[in-house]
């Protein structure tokens, strides 16, 4: 292996086109400061901090519902409920700490209770789309609607609040120096990368998602591999969830998770995974999701005024699928030939 | 002939894929109201051959003449545009249309309220009945028909433009010899009303059965163009590369095993049957013997064989098992009880296109193994490598996404994903469509083998000589029903068992055995 | 003359101005459902007000997703079933002129909750309950410049653009800072009325700004709260580096308020239901009634004026 | 006389045998129609539960007024819906569609106001539309994009460029044409506001619905469609113009959106930068209610629009309870559609089961 086949390999991949986007975003933050990557220990805090801290942390939550929506797309599915499902997350545990006293062990049940709140709504998806044989897109849909609906019956539409030092230090802890947060997250990260990748999972992932008859044929329970992978989707919703409401420690029943699930489906694709399902790339889906934290960021940093936001992101997102794009990559490696029909097979 | 002036003439094509170079400097030409027959193993490149000449790939080089103008079609719509109407080797048909869409889509009859529904369905049934197809509905689903009629209909559709080229390739590979012949008919009459037909198939004797002349490629290479009257071995000679010594093991083998008889039964199935596929059957499996299914098309073989597996539910029936009463509900139970299906729907529920060879190859042992026990690397590659060089799947290179491998190939990948779970029980459902000569023999060689290492083989296939030459018993299907079943001997032939379907009807019981 | 008292006729008597239910008069509120904590106050109080035992069958239709269509159908919906009063809490200011008319041609009074219409057209509606956006934006405009005599600088953190409370509090703070050059804006952004992408924001702007901001008008509570945690985290002092002044006046604000995380807190009083069912009830007595009630909002400047007012917090 | 009368009566009874031939050959096919209607029959059968579920209690829900107001007020989202059903036919999904509505009417808002000619103005709006269905279908189509990403991006870039030109609600003159489209037309006159009224927005939802049928039933185009849902690969192998159909796929939708933006604004009078936040996800509701297949190649557009009435009668009953927890009526929506979803599934699975 040698530093030519490395870069080879790497430049096949799809999702390098994601990194590049973030070193073009980081470059361009850079120009309007260039102490921008500056990483120092806030003399106050003592802590490490800076703008690169500050993207990982608020990358975090991304990370952790691309990496459920990776796999979950990955199977052919969608999982539209993500958002919700960090509301609920995030309410099942601020309701238990609001009314708990600031104890370590108040905000251990209030991690698992969340946690498994999370799991059963990733479990009901699971068995509506494996079991009764729903649309994906429709059973998560309807999840979504209902989950931000359950997160306000929990918290009776109240925005809680809570005290809990323990709790609070998930999101704004530090571990010598550095957020506890992102070391969680890519904790979680390389956990799921090695279940999925270290076992056959993945590749009976990537199998149903590519040919579900087959793989029944093939003696591949589509069942319980769906059931598996929308309750991860879940559990890691839920992760996502405790982690944005300890960094505040308000859950925000309307906005707590809203919109989310955009987020994460977008990391996942620019992440080079197809939306029609198959080979999936978790490493694909961590890079969008650190993309899209550091396009948020950049909005902010350069002040680009709120109504022009949208129109901001979807240029960076047409950009992006362009230099993607097999058309654009052939105009400028121009040896490559172009199949004049896409080697794109009709899905069964 | 050579007179004419071609009217397909391609000079000097090149195609390389990622790796491969499917074509290399390729010559064909095809002339008016002749039969074309292109030859070459799995993988030689015919199929590239025909995207080529309607646009589906983009050549790399060389040019295309039709009719004496030079063209760059850019998908089959411009080649039908000038004329050139394609079936393609897998079939490519809408299950979620109808018969008759299918026959006619993109040529519907438009009245005066846009389709005329009554009308396009007229002209489809016409086209239908052409091809011996009138009995169908063409507002039925097609998905309700099986693989070969689906063949039949692309052809039907094919002909709806009135092409002055048809290109069909390998049109024949799941039809039985009746509709075969009935296809040939048709085809000679297009070829006397002037139309140029370029064939593919891997059964010389329909090739010499049809063709005027012939196209032979190699590794992708032009080997020659020859009058059809080449002989045989010459023929193989050149589309294998070597002399024809490799090839004498097919007569060799051929009714060789009927020689003892086995009793060991494995399996051993009493009134399986499901409603609306199958009625009815008994069949019973034994170590070392290879049980043939023959019939016609829709006869229900494939039906009879998705029970065994599990792959439906059966409705009635009880299933023995090594003496054991089983219910076999799911492919999962069936390949516990080490029995293995390779299904003659390779696109729809054999390959799992987006995957490597070897993954294709392993995953049936590793869904085995459950997903937990991950198949080690180094297991991966040695059975990779192995069932790559039994079957000899080209190009060897288990790395490639399955779905780029030629048709055949693809065929001998998941024939060896069957064999690397060490079954038991082998039910092959038409494990030689659309394999080559070659290939063929050495399937069919495998087949006999494992049989001799004790494996019980439910042999499906829709060329009776081939069941006929490796199955020691055979069971005669027709209209979804057992009719016979008849033990092999020196006196049966293909002829015996298209007999006993003739027959029966008229003579109520067949002798059993 | 067949009895049915299950209140299914409502639509042959819509018009009469008649109690449909018995003796319960039935009002439509129109509303906008889980917000945030201030239109919860709101809501709750109007829904505790308008109890059976006052007399009133209390129809609550909030909107799906805050979307304006949801309300129009709901209101639609309210007049065809022959209402006797719609409350009208709209999430859009404009494009309601044809439902009151319809409204008006069903002789079905209605009454604006908090939100007016635009262009506000008085004939349209009988009455508008509602504490004033714009005066209570002002108010903490004028906070900051008796605090700053000498300006400083300030960074506004608003809802999503395109709100008409976003326009409005954006236009009352103006109306005051444009007067005040001394006074520099460092920017605006939305963080959609959320605390954490609040703190998300403000941690970029201060690290954007070398944590060179003296004032954060934050357009509600939530997001104030989010801006103190951010300058937290950056190691200042909010309340002593950073000043930071929000809208609303919910409970967890005067809270921070009264522990000097916050430095200002203008009330948007949410508790007018009793002042609704009086309208109502002159309303329904055929009285007249003012076109325009203004709710009174308090604002609250330093930690004391918090303390005092947290005991009786209602919301 | 007598064989005057015989033969009267055979031919009688020879009339009666053809049309109960006829009858029994209709019901034959309605029995055995495609199993793909199954689930659109479904959404039909369960819209008109839900009718009859809520006049029973509540009342009030068979009346002109209510069923007028459900086809005004669920006009524009027919007509997206009708759109999307083209888009997802196909297999493929437009996210745009709420977002092209807020920049196509913010836009003609502005130019009438401009003084532009407003029937000119109302050409514009369908063009904006149909400029963003080009730009996705190009993405889509001619770079690979995926559509579901695709128009995440034009969703992003039509309302980045609403709130661009205002963020404040631009109002349309009173007098201006445009309002023409929601003048109530009366039908049936009844008391009070009972009326049967009809405006020309809901006479466009309907037009465009039976548009939307022909097209995708009667025309080569509306095949292709259904063709390129089943399987793309085979479309264009058979040789139909799949990418100039997925192009007008996205333009259909994206063309009737801006058709939707024009009946809404004409409605309300207003365009804002916020409107339409969503309405993607509800048009996609209204599709998948009305029994077509996400993964594309099998539904109705009929299906559609009673998909979404399904969702305007769903809020109405909401409202006519008036007694439900607003935090429960998140929870209730879902529910009330996934018992529709699962009753669909329950039917269409007992139909193939058989
Ligand atoms: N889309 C593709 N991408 C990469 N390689 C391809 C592709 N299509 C074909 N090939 C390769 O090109 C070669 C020629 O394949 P082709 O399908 O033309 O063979 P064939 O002669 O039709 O064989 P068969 O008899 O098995 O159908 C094979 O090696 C195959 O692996
Ligand atoms: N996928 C399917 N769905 C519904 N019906 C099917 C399907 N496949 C086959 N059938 C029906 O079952 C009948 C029996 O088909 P089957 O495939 O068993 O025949 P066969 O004897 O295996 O012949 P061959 O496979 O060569 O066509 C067919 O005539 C067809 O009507
Ligand atoms: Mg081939
Ligand atoms: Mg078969």
């Amino acid at each position: 292996m040698n530093v030519r086949d490395l870069a080879r390999r790497a430049l096949a991949a799809r999702y390098i086109w994601a990194v590049v986007a973030i070193l073009i975003l980081l470059a361009v933050n850079l120009v309007r400061d260039p102490g921008y990557l500056a990483v120092a220990v806030n003399p106050v805090t003592e802590n490490l901090s800076g703008n690169l801290l500050d993207i990982l942390r608020n990358a975090a939550p991304i990370l952790m519902i691309a990496v459920g929506m990776c796999l979950v797309i990955s199977t052919s599915g969608i999982d539209l409920s993500v958002g919700s499902v960090m509301a609920v997350s995030g309410a099942v545990s601020m309701e238990l700490l609001s009314s708990a006293d600031g104890a370590p062990s108040a905000a251990f049940t209030a991690i698992l209770l969340a946690l498994l709140v999370s799991t059963v709504i990733g479990v009901v998806n699971g068995l509506l789309v494996a079991v009764v044989g729903l649309q994906p897109f429709i059973t998560t849909l309807v999840m979504m609607l209902a989950g931000r609906g359950i997160a306000k019956v929990i918290t009776s539409g109240q925005n809680t609040t809570a005290r809990n030092e323990t709790f609070r230090w998930i999101a704004n802890g530090h571990v010598l120096g550095f957020p506890v947060v992102i070391l969680l997250a890519l904790a979680v990260v390389l956990v799921v990368g090695l279940v999925v990748r270290r076992t056959a999972l993945g590749l009976m992932i990537e199998s149903i998602g590519i040919n579900a008859r087959a793989s029944r044929m093939v003696g591949i329970k589509p069942r319980g591999l769906l059931i598996t992978v929308y309750s991860v989707s879940g559990l890691l919703a839920g992760i996502a969830g405790l982690f944005t409401v300890s960094t505040v420690m308000t859950v925000d029943v309307s906005q707590t998770g809203s919109a989310m699930e955009m987020d994460a489906i977008l990391a996942v694709v620019i992440g080079g995974t197809a939306l029609a399902g198959g080979k999936f790339s978790l490493t694909g889906a961590v890079a969008g999701a650190f993309l899209i934290a550091t396009l948020n960021k950049t909005v902010v940093f350069l002040g680009v005024p709120s109504s022009a936001t949208p129109a901001f992101k979807a240029v960076v997102i047409i950009v992006i699928c362009l230099i993607q794009s097999e058309r654009v990559r052939g105009y400028v490696s121009s040896r490559r030939r172009v199949p004049a029909t896409r080697a794109k097979e009709g899905v069964a | 002939m050579s007179e004419r002036a071609p009217i397909v003439e391609m000079r000097d094509i090149s195609i390389e894929f990622p790796g491969v170079k499917a074509l290399d400097a390729v010559d064909f030409r095809l002339f008016p109201g002749e039969i074309h027959s292109l030859m070459g193993e799995n993988g030689a490149g015919k199929s590239t051959l025909i995207k080529a000449l309607t646009g589906v790939y983009r050549i790399d080089s060389g040019s295309i003449t039709v009719a004496g103008e030079p063209q760059h079609f850019s998908g089959t719509s411009d080649a039908e545009k000038a004329g050139i109407a394609t079936v393609y080797q897998e079939i490519n048909l809408c299950t979620n249309l109808t018969i008759g869409e299918n026959v006619m889509l993109g040529h519907e009859v438009r009245g005066r309220f846009g389709v005329n529904w009554k009308a396009t369905n007229k002209v489809a049934l016409e086209q239908l009945a052409r091809l011996g197809l009138e009995g169908l509905d063409p507002t039925k689903p097609l998905a309700s028909l099986s693989l070969a009629v689906q063949q039949l209909i692309a052809i039907a559709r094919a002909m709806v433009i009135e092409p002055r080229v048809l290109v069909l390739d390998e049109p024949t590979s799941s039809l039985d010899a009746k509709e075969v012949e009935s296809l040939f008919v048709i085809l000679r009459r297009l070829r006397d009303e002037g139309v140029a037909i370029l064939f593919v198939s891997h059964f010389l004797e329909q090739v010499y059965a049809i063709s005027d002349r012939l196209t032979v490629l190699r590794n992708g290479q032009f080997e020659g163009e020859y009058p059809a009257d080449l002989p045989r071995s010459v023929l193989i000679s050149k589309m294998i590369g070597k002399e024809l010594e490799a090839f004498r093991s097919i007569d060799m083998t051929a009714q060789a095993s009927s020689a003892q008889r086995h009793e060991a039964t494995i399996l051993d199935a009493e009134g399986l049957g499901r409603k609306g596929s199958i009625m009815p059957t008994d069949i019973s499996l034994q170590r070392g013997a290879v049980v043939g299914l023959a019939g016609l098309l829709g006869s229900g073989r494939t039906e009879l064989a998705r029970l065994l597996y599990g792959a439906d539910k059966a409705d009635t029936g009880t299933i023995t098992l090594r003496g054991k009463r089983t219910t076999l509900g799911s492919p999962v139970a069936a390949l516990d009880q080490r029995i293995a299906f390779s299904t003659e729907n390779r696109r729809d529920e054999g390959i799992i296109g987006d995957l490597t060879v070897r993954e294709n190859l392993v995953l049936a042992v590793q869904a085995k193994r459950g997903w937990m026990r991950p198949l080690p690397r180094k297991e991966q590659d040695r059975i990779v490598a192995k069932y790559i060089e039994e079957l000899g799947v080209r190009p060897a290179d288990p790395e490639r996404l399955i779905k780029n491998l030629s048709g055949g190939n693809q065929q001998k990948v998941l024939l060896g994903r069957w064999l690397a779970t060490e079954p038991e029980i082998l039910i092959l459902d038409e494990p030689t469509r659309g394999i080559d000569i070659g290939a063929k023999a050495d399937i069919q060689e495998t087949v006999l083998k494992l049989a001799d290492e004790g494996v019980a083989v439910l042999f499906i296939s829709s060329e009776l000589d081939e069941v006929v030459r490796i199955c020691e018993r055979i069971l005669v299907l027709k209209d979804r029903e057992k009719i016979a079943e008849i033990e092999n001997g020196p006196d049966v032939t293909s002829q015996t068992i298209v007999g006993i379907i003739a027959d029966h009807g008229a003579v109520v019981e067949e002798v059993a055995s | 003359a067949c009895g049915n008292g299950d209140g299914s006729d409502g639509s042959t008597d819509a018009g009469d101005g008649g109690t449909a239910d018995g003796d319960l008069v039935t009002v439509g509120f129109v509303a906008v459902g889980p917000e945030g904590a201030w239109r919860q106050a709101n809501e709750q109080n109007i829904q505790d007000t308008f109890t059976e035992e006052a007399g009133y069958e209390l129809k609550f239709a909030p909107a799906a997703n805050l979307d304006q269509a949801s309300q129009i159908s709901a209101f639609t919906s309210f007049v065809d079933e022959g209402v006797d009063v719609i409350l009208l809490s709209a999430t859009e200011g404009s494009g309601w002129e044809d439902s009151l008319r319809r409204a008006q041609e069903a002789e079905i009074p209605v009454i604006l909750i908090d939100r007016g219409i635009e262009p506000d057209d008085t004939s349209l509606y009988v009455s508008r309950i509602a504490p004033d956006n714009m005066e209570v934006s002002s108010a903490v405009a004028e906070w900051a410049v008796s605090e700053f005599p000498d300006g400083g600088r300030y960074f506004v953190l608003e809802g999503p653009a395109g709100v008409s409370v976003v326009n409005e509090r954006n236009e009352g703070w103006d109306a005051v800072m444009d007067d005040q050059p001394q006074f520099e804006r460092v920017g605006a952004q939305t963080a959609n009325w959320s605390t954490e992408e609040a703190r998300s924001v403000f941690e970029t702007v201060l690290s954007s700004e070398g944590n060179d901001i003296d004032i954060v008008f934050a357009q509600n509570d939530e997001m104030g709260l989010g801006a103190a945690l951010a300058a937290e985290a950056a190691g200042l002092q909010p309340g002593v580096d950073v000043q930071i002044a929000t809208i609303d006046g919910t409970q967890n604000a005067l809270e921070a308020l009264a522990e000097g995380r916050l430095s200002f807190v203008a009330e948007y009083n949410p508790l007018f239901g009793e002042t609704a069912m009086e309208v109502v009830e002159k309303v329904l007595a055929g009285e007249e009634v003012e076109s325009y009630i203004i709710v009174p909002s308090e604002t609250f400047d330093s930690p004391e004026a918090a303390q005092e007012a947290l005991p009786n917090r209602q919301f | 006389m007598r064989s005057d009368h015989t033969a009267a009566v055979a031919e009688t009874v020879e009339h009666q045998d053809a049309q109960r031939r006829r009858w029994g050959a209709l019901r034959a096919r309605l029995l055995q129609v495609n199993p793909s209607a199954m689930p659109t029959a479904a959404a039909i059968v369960l819209f008109v539960a839900m009718l009859v579920f809520g006049e029973v209690s509540y009342g009030g829900i068979f009346q002109s007024n209510t069923l007028s107001n459900l086809l005004i007020n669920n006009a524009h989202l027919i007509i997206i819906a009708v759109g999307m059903t083209f888009v997802i036919l196909t297999g493929g999904i437009d996210l745009s569609v709420g977002a092209v509505i807020a920049f196509s009417s913010v836009a003609g808002v502005m130019l009438a106001n401009a003084g532009w000619n407003p029937w000119l103005v109302m050409v514009v709006m369908v063009a904006i539309g149909l400029l963003f269905g080009l730009v996705a279908g190009t993405l889509i189509e001619f770079f690979n994009v995926q559509p579901f990403i695709a128009t995440l991006a034009t969703m992003f870039l039509g309302r980045g460029l609403a709130s661009m030109l205002s963020t404040t609600p631009e109002r349309l003159a009173d007098d201006s044409p445009i309002r023409l489209l929601s003048r109530r037309i009366t039908l049936v006159d009844g008391p009070g506001v009972n009326d049967l009224e009809l405006t020309a927005g809901g006479i466009i939802a309907v037009v465009v619905l039976l548009g939307g049928f022909f097209v995708l039933h009667r025309t080569r185009r509306g095949r292709t469609t259904y063709a390129i849902g089943g399987s793309e690969n085979a479309a264009s192998l058979m040789g139909l113009p799949v990418r100039s159909t997925k192009l007008m796929v996205y333009m259909v939708s994206g063309g009737l959106a801006g058709v939707a933006a024009v009946v809404y604004t004409s409605r309300l009078g207003i365009a804002q930068n916020i409107t339409g936040t969503g309405w993607e996800l509800d048009a996609i509701a209204a599709v998948v209610i009305g029994g077509t297949l996400l993964t594309g190649g099998a539904g109705y557009v009929l299906g559609s629009a009673v998909g979404a009435l399904v969702l305007g009668l769903m809020n109405v009953l909401i409202v006519r309870d008036g007694g439900i927890n607003p935090e429960m009526t998140t929870v209730i929506t879902g529910a009330i559609l996934l018992v529709f979803v699962l009753l669909q599934r329950g039917v269409t699975m007992r139909r193939s089961d058989l």
